[in-house]
């Protein structure tokens, strides 16, 4: 089965972006797909490499780069939300002459049209949030 | 529309301006409406202030997006349920909600309201009939 | 004592709380999504008019415009300031307490 | 159809919302903060006890035992699903609403 | 403790895990314990449930920072006010909750239990005490 | 008269980060003084300068950057929080093996000990938050 992952907080400050990731987790783990994971609203904070939480706590943003990496998600941080909260690829820093940018591995920045095409492809949406 | 096409709803349940959530779910909607799926939108609870006549920023300084509302009509996007016991519950009618229209191309361009005023029960009917629920 | 209260009381759990542990004779300041309290009719009204009779309750101006609440729609006895009058009266409290 | 609560009953409205909308016959999973309905006792017991005569009700283990709450503490009926659970709850159903 | 030592209270009236206040709330005591103020913390509405007995977040991957609340005692953060109300309210009572200590230096380093459970109007006369109030 | 203030919610996402301006503002224009800013829990996303916010809505974190420039505000980034976000400035950056910062002109990094002095000082601490 099919499924599509919904990210509406970041990291840390609410449980959600971490039922989030184990969700996808579990869903790999029994064999389903993951068409995307959209990160939305605050969720882009989880796209940026510039965290470092303390050594004994789960590293969020880490989980999610290496699952990808595993498992070739696609994770994709909303532009708009992005630009709003200061997450910016290479290209985004280009474009908005800003001097950094700060987007982790495995994270692309694109338009909320993926968000609905995930909608579309997938057979099931799972919104995590606050 | 498609023979292909989802049924989407949007379920907004937050109040205006105290979170983003209505502003940056909005955005959902009217990027949503190029794809060509079946949409509508539902208010339940505090969502239902979204669509409160008059509102006005410029002392909180913050962004007035009240007026794309008025825009979801030419996007298509032309059912807009407001739930009924929400309204009651905080002391507001259909009177306080912003007069929204859309232009019915089945019906000589007619201009019709978008709001349709639903009780709960029609609303958990509609919610049932969808392929994808967002919930803001 | 000022206490704040930025919460929906038809969404969170604030107003309630607040109400049951503000000192009578407190004064009350609704802001943000906490303004919806202040309005007249709602299935709060009869608990806000309670209040009245131990608290001073003020409600944000701007917070209300934003939400297009005219200041008719609002319960007889709430006071309405601004960002300037919320000041004053985080000033003339001994202590503030935001139940956020 | 899948209803997720993630939200305490006592700080939000999100279980009177899905109680008040969700089909009997759906299936409520109680997650993150929303475990604390589950919980024999409290509140809220009443309103869970009578949902569960319309829904089965489902509460998220990994949750519970963040929150040190023993299943022997939960209202008779709820049942108690992992991860993998809540992932063959969700492909098992046709929709999911998430009342976040 | 100086003379011109202020009162805080910290009131947490979130759950743990759920959201990161409590975690993050606790931060700030154990570092204000170093200034020698008058610190106490009040445990109200959901706030209740961080000093729940048997955390354990072994299987939901969150770092379990219920034994820091064991630490407190040596920071002498020793007035934990729980609420009577917000217990009942959650059909919890003081054996729910963790058993917390510190050794009193005034009474010959007796053992004596930190948690206090106040209703209502004594919290209220608690709060009317305070220099600052910090809410999470 | 002396205010602190708290900030606990990152920009945008919750009216709180502007409230909190707003009412900065207010308490400097009618003569009051400002201790200090202390920016908590997702409130240090406040402090990033890679946010572009569409051109129609407010620029909270130039607002603040202007106020505190206008003013000399002492705009604190709380340095635990801002680690588990990623708010990194030039020192947290190399201490971490970061390649990029992000800290806007007028925030600074310290620790949690700047909100207790800061409640010690200040006649009234004013905290807005979610």
């Amino acid at each position: 089965m099919k499924f599509g992952i919904l990210v509406n907080e970041g990291p840390y400050q609410h449980q959600a972006a971490d039922t989030a990731f184990n969700f996808t987790k579990a869903a790999l783990d029994k064999g389903h797909e993951i068409v995307r994971v959209f990160f939305y609203h605050d969720g882009v904070n989880n796209g940026t490499r510039l965290t470092t939480p303390p050594q004994d706590d789960r590293n969020i943003v880490n989980q999610w780069s290496e699952l990808a990496k595993e498992h070739e998600l696609d994770l994709v941080v909303c532009v708009a939300a992005a630009q709003r909260r200061g997450i910016v690829d290479e290209d985004e820093a280009k474009r908005h002459g800003k001097n950094a940018d700060n987007i982790a591995e495995g994270f692309r920045i694109s338009g909320l049209g993926q968000l609905i095409e995930m909608g579309i492809k997938a057979d099931r949406l799972m919104a995590f949030g606050d | 529309m498609g023979n292909g096409a989802k049924k989407f709803m949007y379920v907004n349940r937050r109040a205006p301006y105290g979170t983003i959530y209505a502003l940056e779910g909005l955005e959902v909607v009217l990027i949503g409406a190029a794809f060509d799926q079946d949409v509508c939108m539902a208010f339940v609870d505090d969502g239902v202030y979204q669509l409160q006549k008059g509102q006005d920023t410029a002392e909180s300084n913050m962004k007035n997006f009240s007026p794309t509302y008025r825009a979801l009509g030419d996007y298509e996007v032309t059912k807009l349920y407001v739930e009924k016991e929400s309204l009651e519950q905080r002391g507001m009618s259909e009177d306080d909600l912003m007069e929204l229209t859309y232009e019915d191309e089945d019906d000589d361009y007619q201009e019709k309201p978008s709001i349709r005023i639903v009780n709960r029960g029609e609303l958990t009917d509609l919610m049932e009939q969808q392929d994808v629920i967002l919930n803001y | 004592m000022l206490h704040t209260i930025n919460k929906s009381p038809f969404e969170k759990n604030s107003l309630d709380t607040c109400l049951r542990l503000a000192k009578p004779g407190s004064e009350i300041l609704l802001l943000e999504d906490g303004v919806y309290a202040a309005v007249k009719g709602t299935a709060v009204e009869q608990q806000v008019m309670q209040a009245l009779s131990d608290y001073t309750v003020y409600a944000l101006g701007p917070d209300l415009k934003a939400r297009g609440i005219e200041e008719k729609r609002l319960i007889d006895g709430i006071e309405v300031v601004g960002y300037d009058g919320f000041v004053d009266l985080a000033a003339n409290s001994e202590r503030v307490q935001s139940w956020l």
